[in-house]
């Protein structure tokens, strides 16, 4: 009964999560804090809903398996994350400081 | 009419026919080429959709289960998914070599450049 | 409620074909594209056809993303935006034969009717001899491997053959490919893919022998199995890449796997039996049909992967010439 | 249960959509396809577990693992087009 509970609330807070990222990715002013809102809640939602789902797993392999998929997850989205950010920097995209108004550079 | 019953085909027809006019309408090869991804992808919904059994479940057999959808256009498809991977591929092999030959993918510079 | 999930994910599949006739920008396009595939997989796993999700998973988000990109880096980015065409003509055209269809499509039976023609014919009849007959408990393997094993020999053949005519079309003898572009600047995303492209390669072993029990099976692991080359050969270069693998072998291996997949056909008919009735081989029916399909998935897997290889390897070694002779 | 995660993650998944179509960079596009892998590895373990068969969760990897590989891929292949842009806009600005 109360891994019931506690996966309900793993798996509400990760939808939440998700969806705040997502509006954070739609409102926010420049890449960088696009970026910055997508992939920190992105990570955290993948995690919550994964382990929601773990606690409802009807069988060992299932759970192997939820398991594999979240260290995939934690492995890669952060790397390419990374990867991105690094590559919109050096491509002359400047964040978007508060005295640097227009300085937002790029394609 | 039921709606919930036939609003897959409507999307696969609409589907089909933007892909059909990314075809026909724009002169770039490499677009048209995606045009012609999302048409095959939408004969692909058709297939699955109407193979599609109410209540069923996945056609891997199991005790705890009785009803399947139907497995037949799910091989088919599966075939022709990757069978259309290899075509795309020799397509935009062509499209390169165009691209080398004439300078440009967009279709109505290839035919002024013919005519001259 | 699951068909309100079905019409969202329809409606985001509409909303991303109208993005991608309107866009201009073919980096743009292409991801849409990747996106468009990854949609229609989520929508063939909902309609309970788990392999060809895992197909279009792989294929139509992955493999023609990257053979598209590689293609836009030789031709070019942009579309042009004015275009001599009448696209009001192409419009109608469309809009015509679109509603015609439409209105063709209100005679078909509706989704999901366990009675309709499609679901009564032999498609039910497989579902119900499969346990008898092969004994595996994925279906749609032993449809494709066994029951239509004739049809699957002539798409590995296509695919094959598919293989030969980008190598005709696009094959130049390989340049000094060493100083090419690999993302040097990307540490991170290097010493990850090191530690990931074993596992790829494990998993896509998984999925070519666990296809009669789950989703799975050649052609799957055949595009996975190739994926974690194009991993390596992007991260690290062609020139390592090459050094990895043999070229040659592969174009061996390409036609190594149509030839497995014949040879168990002829074996059958060695032996007195039909072309492809793998009853005849081994003493036991049920135990034939399971080493005719093991060794069919194999060949359909190890041609796929090569033919994989050598598409992308043509591609990305003609681009590089490119930058080189520039 | 399953419904409320998976139609959070629809939503989720609609407003990347969002952010694709309207760019305005191609950096913000790529990392709206990013998200958009994401949440579809999430919702389809999600709907693994909604129809009640979970043991197919080898889908879920095979989408975490595409999703890398074509984002690496769009990364690396628009790099290498904006250095070869920006040398063949040098060549044609010296003839």
């Amino acid at each position: 009964m109360l891994t019931h509970y506690l996966s309900w609330g793993l798996l509400v807070l990760g939808g939440f999560l998700c969806v705040s990222g997502a509006i954070g990715l739609l409102r926010f002013p420049d890449f960088f804090t696009r970026m910055h809102a997508a992939s920190v809640t992105d990570t955290l939602a993948a995690g919550m809903i994964m382990c929601g789902l773990m606690l409802q797993a009807p069988s060992w392999i299932v759970f192997a398996k939820l398991v594999m998929i979240l260290v995939f997850i934690l492995l890669t989205a952060p790397t390419s994350g990374h990867a991105l950010a690094k590559a919109a920097l050096h491509s002359g995209m400047k964040p978007l400081l508060p005295d640097s108004k227009h300085a937002q550079g790029g394609l | 009419m039921n709606i919930s019953g036939l609003f897959n085909y409507w999307v696969v027809m609409v589907l089909m026919m933007i892909g059909f006019y990314i075809v026909i309408a724009q002169p770039n090869l490499i677009k048209k080429l995606v045009g012609l991804t999302l048409f095959q992808t939408s004969v692909f919904i058709m297939y699955i959709s109407a193979g599609k059994v109410t209540g069923g479940t996945a056609p891997i057999l199991s005790d705890s289960f009785s009803l399947y959808s139907n497995p037949l256009p799910h091989v088919l498809i599966l075939t022709a998914i990757v069978v259309g991977i290899a075509t795309t591929a020799v397509g935009l092999s062509l499209v390169v070599r165009i691209k080398e030959s004439y300078g440009t993918v967009e279709e109505n510079e290839i035919h002024n450049r013919d005519k001259s | 409620m699951e068909a309100t999930i079905h019409m969202i994910i329809l409606s985001m599949l509409l909303a991303v074909a109208i993005a991608i006739v309107r866009i201009k920008d073919l980096f743009a396009v292409v991801m849409l594209a990747g996106i468009y595939g990854l949609l229609s997989a989520t929508f063939f796993v909902l309609m309970d056809a788990m392999d060809v999700a895992f197909t279009e998973a792989a294929v139509g988000a992955g493999i023609s993303t990257l053979l598209m990109l590689t293609a836009l880096s030789m031709t070019g980015r942009y579309a042009s935006t004015g275009s001599s065409y009448k696209p009001l003509l192409a419009l109608g055209l469309v809009v015509f034969t679109g509603a015609m269809l439409i209105f063709g499509t209100t005679d078909l039976p509706s989704i999901g009717d366990p009675q309709s023609p499609v679901n009564t014919h032999v498609g039910y009849d497989y579902l119900a001899t499969t346990p008898e007959d092969i004994d595996i408990p994925n279906v749609v393997a032993a449809v494709l491997a066994s029951y239509r094993g004739f049809d699957t020999f002539g798409e590995v053949v296509v695919i094959f053959t598919a293989g030969i005519g980008v190598l005709a079309l696009l094959m130049r003898t390989p340049l000094n490919t060493s100083a090419v572009a690999s993302m040097r600047d990307h540490v991170v995303l290097r010493v990850v893919a090191k530690m990931l492209i074993p596992l790829i390669l494990l998993f896509g072993l998984y999925v070519q022998f666990h296809g009669e029990y789950g989703p799975g099976g050649g052609f799957q692991a055949g595009v996975i199995f190739a994926s974690a080359f194009f991993l390596y050969a992007m991260l690290f270069g062609l020139g390592a890449a090459r050094k990895v693998i043999n070229m040659t072998l592969v174009r061996l291996l390409s036609a190594l796997g149509v030839l497995i997949y014949g040879s168990v056909g002829l074996v059958s008919m060695l032996n007195g039996h039909n072309f492809l009735d793998y009853n005849a081989l081994a003493a036991n029916p049920i135990d034939g049909q399971h080493y005719g399909i093991i060794l069919v998935e194999l060949g359909v897997g190890i041609t796929v992967a090569s033919v994989m290889i050598i598409i992308f390897f043509t591609f990305s070694s003609r681009s590089q010439n490119e930058g080189d002779s520039d | 249960m399953f419904t409320a995660a998976a139609i959070a993650v629809l939503v989720a998944m609609g407003l990347a959509l969002v952010r694709a179509f309207a760019g305005p960079t191609l950096y913000d596009r790529i990392l709206a396809v990013n998200v958009f892998g994401t949440k579809t590895v999430l919702l389809i373990a999600i709907a693994g577990f909604l129809t009640g068969r979970p043991e197919f969760l080898d889908i879920v990897m095979v989408y975490a693992l595409m999703n890398f590989i074509a984002g690496i891929g769009i990364l690396r292949f628009f790099e290498y087009a904006s250095a070869k842009e920006a040398t063949s806009q040098n060549q044609i600005k010296e003839h």
